[in-house]
C-alpha cells in the first residue's frame, strides 16, 4: 500500500531519543494550535464546546501527529487507520488539528457551524472527505469505530481504528454493547480513547452518574486498559504503541483530562461545557493563555465572515 | 477585571423561547401536581428544566446521558404511581421509541415526553441535532398524543393541560426565541386546532414555530388578496379532524407548515384526516426527505424551504389546484 | 423412542414465509456480492439469516442481543466498503431509530435493515412484539428507502434489488407463512407499484401481507358487481405517486391496506401522494391506533379489522363517498 | 399497611429449623407445579419458550412462595413488593407460579398465547392486575424496575422490587444504564436476579456474545453480588434475605441455572429455547420426568379449548 510516515511515534522506539523528543515538540506545538484554533472558531460561531475541545487537544495531536496512518493525500486510502470521533461535541478540535496537519484549510476551518460550510457543529462525513463518519449523538460513534474495526479484520487490513469518548458519554448503554461486542470479537485493531475530562454537561460525573471505578469496568468488559496523563504527550504517545501491541483484545486508554485545559477561566468549570458564546475579550484572554502572540489573536480574530 | 470573573453566556436560551416556558411553568406547576418528577439525561440547561430543579431539587431526577434507562424507567416510576416528565432533545428520543412504546404506551402509563431542540430550529449544532422525524415516529405509537405549541403562552397552558391529561403524551418544544403569537384570553386543549386568523381562500395549517412563519405568510398573501386563514394545529394527535372538514368545506384549499420532514407528521396527519372527509388539494410544507445543516435558524427556514414566502408559494399552489381536480 | 430424539419444531418457519424466502435469497445472493455481510442479534432463526449462516459463517456476524450497537456497527461495515444487511424484528429496530437515521442515513450508507416479525402477523408472541409503527418511524428518515414487498417471490426479487440498490433500506418480511401470489414474470422494482388486478371501481392499494387480502377483498366486491383494482405498493418509500395518480383519476376512489397503525405508515404516504396531486376519497384499513394482541395472524387481522372483508368494506364506503366531496 | 404473610423467608432466620424446611418443601412443590404448568400452557398454546420458564421455576417459586411481600389480596397495596419479569419470555412461568399461589385460576392460565385470553405470549400490565409492567423487549423491564424502585424510595416506601433478568438479555446496553444508574442512587430496595442458564436464543452465552467474567461486570458497576445455586431453594432464600439487609447499594443474584432444567430431553438444548411447539409425546414426557402422575398429565393435556 506504501503508507510509509516520515516519522512516527511507530517508530520511535528504534529512533533515537532526540527523534522522540522532536516528535513531543512537535506535536505539542499542534497540540497548542489545535487549542487556538478551536477558540477561535467558537469564537466566530457564536456558540460550541470549548471545554471538551481543550481537554481532548493533546490526545487529538499525538493522534494525528504521530499515531495515527492517515495524512492528507491518503484520505481514500483502504488501508489508512480510522479515526472518529465519539464525542462529536469536540468537533471545533478535529477541525483544528486536522487544519494543523494540512487535511483542510485553517482559514476555512473557522466558518464553523455556518450555513454553506462544511464545518458543521458536529462532523459530517458528506461534508469532509477526512471525517470517517458522523457523529454528535453520544455512543453512536463508537460502535461505527466497532464496526470498521470488524470490517477492517474481515477484509485482511492492517489498518487500525482509533475512537475517542467523552467520559459522560459511558453512560450510554450503547458503549457497553459495543464493549462487550468489541471484546467477544477479539478486535485488537481497535483502541478507544476516554477523555476523561471528569465533567460532563451539567456537573461533574459523580454528580450526574458516577463512572468510578471506570477502569474496573472496562478490564470486567475483558478490554486491556491504560491509564494516563492525556496532557502528557510522550506517555500518550508510548501508550498507542503499546496498545496497537496488544493481540487479542480491543484497548483502553483512559486519558486523565482537565477540562477547559490552558485555558484558566474555564479549567474545571461545568458551565464552559457547552453551548456557549464567547466574547472578544474571553476570546483574546483565552488565546493569550494559550501562547498566542498579539498579531497572532488579531490574525484569529478578525472578522473573516463578512 | 479579567474575563474569567463573567459567567460564559448560554446561547439560545432567552426568556422567549418554548423550552423555556416550558421549563418555567413546570417548576411554577410543582405546587399542583405533588407527584410530578422530572427526569433529566444531563442536559436540565438544555430543556430548560433547570428550572424546576432550582425549585424542587428533590423531585429532580437525574438518569445521566441514557435515553433508553430514563424512558423505561418513567415507566415505572408512573407505576408506582408518580407523574413523570421525562426530558431530553427531540433526536435523542428517538434513541428510545421502543421504550416510549413499550413501558410508556403499550403500558397507557401516565407519564409525558417533553422533548426540546425539534427541527431545524436547532439551529447551528446542524443536521445531526436536528429531528425532522420525532412527530412520525410518535404519532405512530398507539395512543400517543402528540403536542407542538406555538407560542411561550401556548406553550404554559400546554404544560399544564398535559400534566392534567391522563395517559402518556409526547410534546415538543423549541429551542430558539419565539415570537408571542398569542394574548391572555388565548386557551390551549388538548385535541382542538384554533382559527388563528380568519380568511376563506386557502387554510395554512401550522404547528411550533411555523404558526408565527403561516401568520407571515398570511399577511403576504393578503397584499396579493388572498385571504389566508391559519389554523394552529398544536395537538398533531388526536388530531382535530372536524376542525379540517370545516377549512377544507370553507376555504377548499389546504397547506400544511412544519418544521419537521414532509412525510409523516403535520402534513401526513392532515392528509389522512382530509382524505378520509373532504378530499382538497393539499400543498405540503417542510423539510423535503433531506437533514438540516448547521446553520442559524432563520437562515436554514430559508435554505430548506419552510419560511413565510414558500408557505405563501405553496398556498398560491394550492388555490390553483382548487376544483381542478389536480 | 422417546421425545428426546425428535428435534423441536420451529414455529412458523414454514418455507413459505416472507422471512424464510428473504433468507434463502440472501444466502444464494452471497456469491454474487462478496461483500454482503449479515448482522445478527441472537435471532437468526426469527429472522430467516440461518440460511446464510449456514452458507457463509464467516460473512456472518454475531452482535448478540444489543439493536442499537449493531445497527450503528453497521455503519462502520459500510464505510469500510462492506455490505451490511441488519436483521432483527421489526419492534426491535425501533430500539435502534436514532443508530439508523444518523449512522446509517444521514451518513447515507450502504446498508440495509430487514426486519421480520411486523404487526398482527407475529400472532401469539402478542402486542408487546407486534410492531405496528415501524413504516412510520423509518419512512420519516431522510433519505431512507422502504420495502414491504407480497409474497415469497417478490420478496427474493426484493432482496436483490435492495442489494443492487446503493442507500439505506429498510425492508420488512413477515412471519408467518404466506401466500404465493405471483409467478415467475412477475418483476418487483424499487420505487415502482404495480396493478395486480385490473379495476376501475375503486383502488385497493395494498403493502406485505395485505396484499393477498386486498386481492380476496376484490374477489368478494366482484360478486357484488363492484370492478375493485388492486395495486401491491411494495415500495413504501419513494412512493410511486404516478402510479396514483393514475388510480385515483380511473378509479376516483382508493383504499389503503396494511398491517400497520392506521397512522403513518403506507396510508400516510398514499394520503400525503394524492394530495398533493389527484385528491379524491380515501379509506384506510390498518390498525386503529391500539397495540396488538396474542392470537393466531388470520384471528387477529378479523379481531383488529385488517382481513378481507374490511377492505372490502372500506371500498364501499369509498365508493359511496364518490364525487361527494365527503 | 398490614401486610403479614404467615411465614415468609423473612421470618425464617428467627424461626426454627423445621419451620425453614417447612417452607422450603413448600416452595420445591410450588417450583414442580410451575414447571409442570408452564410446560401444558406452551403445549396447549402451540409454540412458546419452555427452556427459559424451566430454568427460572426455582427462583420464581422461592420469590413469590417465600420473600415477596405480595399475595392475592394486596396487589393494589402501594406498599406491596414489586416483581417484574424482565425476561418476558418466561411469562409462561409467571402465569404459572402464580396460579400456584392463588393470583388467577390454574385452568384459565393454561388460555396460553389464545386471542381473548388475558395471558398473553409476554406478560402485559392492563391484562392481569398482578403483572407489574408490560414486558418482552429485553431489558426494558429492568429500567422499569429501577423506575419503581426510585418512586417508592421516594415516597419513603418500604417495599421492595425484585426483578428477573435472562443471561442473554445482560447484552442490551440499557441493562447497563440501568445498572450505572441504580448504583448512583444507591438503590438497595432494588434486587436482580440474574437467569444464569448460559444459553439464549440461539445458542450458548460463550459462542453468541461471551457475559464473563460476570460478577466482575455488577461489581464494576458497584453492585452487591452473590452467586448462587438457582436451582437450591434453601439457598435461594437466604440469599435473598442477604440482598434485603444490604444497606446503600443494589444486590445482584447471579443465579446459576441449567435451561429446560427437570425435563431431560430439553437441558442445554439452545434448540428449546423457544419459540416451539411441543407434541402431544413431548408434553406427556415432558410432565412424568416433572413427577407428574398419569391422571395429572391427562388434567393438564386434555384439550380444554373447544
Ligand atoms: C445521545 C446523546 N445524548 C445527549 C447528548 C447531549 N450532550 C452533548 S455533549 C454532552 C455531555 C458530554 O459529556 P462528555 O462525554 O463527558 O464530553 P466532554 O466532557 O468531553 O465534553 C451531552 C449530554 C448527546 N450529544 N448525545
Ligand atoms: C430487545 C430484544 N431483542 C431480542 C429479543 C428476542 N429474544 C427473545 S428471548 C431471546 C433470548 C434471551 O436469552 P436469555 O436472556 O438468556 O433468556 P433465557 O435463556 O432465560 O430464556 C431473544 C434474543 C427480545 N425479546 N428483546
Ligand atoms: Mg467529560
Ligand atoms: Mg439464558
Amino acid at each position: 500500500m506504501g503508507l510509509a510516515k516520515p516519522i512516527t511515534a511507530k517508530d520511535a522506539d528504534e529512533e533515537d531519543k532526540a527523534t522522540l523528543e522532536g516528535l513531543v515538540a512537535d506535536v505539542t506545538a499542534a497540540a497548542r494550535f489545535t487549542r487556538q484554533h478551536a477558540i477561535a472558531a467558537i469564537y466566530h460561531a457564536g456558540s460550541g464546546h470549548p471545554g471538551g475541545a481543550m481537554s481532548s487537544a493533546d490526545i487529538l495531536a499525538a493522534l494525528f501527529g504521530a499515531e495515527l496512518n492517515l495524512w492528507p493525500d491518503i484520505v481514500n486510502d483502504a488501508h489508512r487507520d480510522r479515526f472518529v470521533l465519539s464525542k462529536g461535541h469536540g468537533a471545533p478540535a478535529l477541525y483544528a488539528v486536522a487544519a494543523h496537519y494540512g487535511f483542510c484549510s485553517p482559514r476555512a476551518a473557522l466558518a464553523l457551524r455556518k450555513l454553506g460550510s462544511p464545518y458543521q457543529g458536529h462532523p459530517h462525513v458528506l461534508d469532509l472527505p477526512w471525517v470517517e463518519t458522523s457523529t454528535g449523538s453520544l455512543g453512536q460513534g463508537f460502535s461505527v469505530a466497532l464496526g470498521m474495526a470488524m470490517g477492517l479484520k474481515l477484509q485482511k487490513s492492517q489498518a487500525r481504528v482509533y475512537t475517542l469518548l467523552g467520559d459522560g458519554e459511558l453512560q450510554e448503554g450503547e458503549v457497553w454493547e459495543a464493549a462487550m461486542c468489541a471484546a467477544h470479537h477479539n478486535l485488537d485493531n481497535l483502541c478507544a480513547i476516554i477523555d476523561y475530562n471528569k465533567l460532563q454537561s451539567d456537573n461533574r460525573n459523580d454528580a450526574i452518574m458516577r463512572l468510578e471505578p471506570l477502569a474496573a469496568k472496562w478490564r470486567a468488559f475483558d478490554w486491556a486498559v491504560a491509564e494516563v496523563d492525556g496532557h502528557d504527550i510522550s506517555e500518550l504517545l508510548r501508550t498507542f504503541r503499546r496498545a496497537a501491541a496488544t493481540a487479542g483484545r480491543p484497548s483502553v486508554i483512559i486519558a486523565h483530562t482537565v477540562k477547559g485545559k490552558g485555558v484558566p477561566y474555564m479549567e474545571n468549570i461545568p458551565a464552559w461545557h457547552g453551548s456557549v458564546k464567547l466574547t472578544r475579550e474571553q476570546a483574546e484572554e483565552a488565546l493569550a493563555a494559550l501562547g498566542a502572540q498579539r498579531d497572532e489573536i488579531r490574525e484569529f480574530l478578525d472578522d473573516r465572515n463578512g | 477585571m479579567t474575563a474569567t470573573a463573567e459567567a460564559p453566556a448560554l446561547i439560545g436560551s432567552s426568556g422567549d423561547s418554548l423550552r423555556e416556558a416550558f421549563g418555567k411553568a413546570l417548576a411554577a406547576l410543582a405546587g399542583e401536581f405533588p407527584k410530578l418528577v422530572v427526569l433529566d439525561a444531563d442536559i436540565a440547561g438544555g430543556t430548560g428544566v433547570h428550572h424546576f430543579r432550582a425549585a424542587h431539587p428533590d423531585r429532580f431526577l437525574q438518569f445521566g446521558i441514557a435515553e433508553q434507562n430514563m424512558m423505561a424507567a418513567a415507566g415505572g416510576l408512573a407505576a408506582v404511581g408518580l407523574l413523570p416528565v421525562v426530558t431530553t432533545f427531540a433526536v435523542f428520543c428517538l434513541r428510545a421509541v421502543e421504550q416510549a412504546r413499550l413501558s410508556l404506551a403499550y403500558t397507557r402509563r401516565n407519564a409525558k415526553i417533553v422533548a426540546s431542540h425539534p427541527g431545524l430550529d436547532v439551529g447551528p449544532d446542524g443536521g445531526s441535532a436536528q429531528a425532522l422525524e420525532d412527530i412520525a415516529a410518535f404519532r405512530a405509537i398507539p395512543g400517543m398524543t402528540v403536542l407542538s405549541p406555538a407560542d411561550p403562552l401556548e406553550m404554559a397552558q400546554a404544560t399544564r393541560a398535559m400534566l392534567e391529561f391522563d395517559g402518556p403524551v409526547y410534546m415538543r418544544t423549541g429551542r430558539s426565541p419565539a415570537k408571542r403569537l398569542f394574548d391572555e384570553d388565548h386557551k390551549f386543549e388538548i385535541g382542538k386546532g384554533q382559527i388563528v386568523r380568519k380568511g376563506k381562500d386557502v387554510t395554512l395549517v401550522a404547528c411550533g414555530v411555523e404558526v408565527a412563519r403561516a401568520l407571515e405568510a398570511a399577511e403576504h398573501l393578503a397584499e396579493e388578496k388572498i385571504d389566508a386563514r391559519v389554523v394552529n394545529m398544536a395537538t398533531i394527535k388526536p388530531i382535530d379532524a372536524g376542525l379540517l372538514a370545516r377549512c377544507a368545506r370553507e376555504t377548499g384549499a389546504i397547506v400544511t407548515a412544519e418544521d419537521h420532514n414532509i412525510f409523516g407528521g403535520l402534513g401526513g396527519a392532515v392528509a389522512e384526516a382530509l382524505a378520509a372527509s373532504n378530499p382538497v388539494p393539499i400543498e405540503f410544507v417542510g423539510v423535503k426527505d433531506t437533514f438540516g445543516a448547521s446553520g442559524e435558524p432563520e437562515e436554514l427556514a430559508e435554505h430548506f424551504g419552510i419560511s413565510a414566502p414558500f408557505i405563501a408559494e405553496a398556498a398560491r399552489r394550492a388555490i390553483a389546484r382548487k376544483g381542478k381536480g389536480k
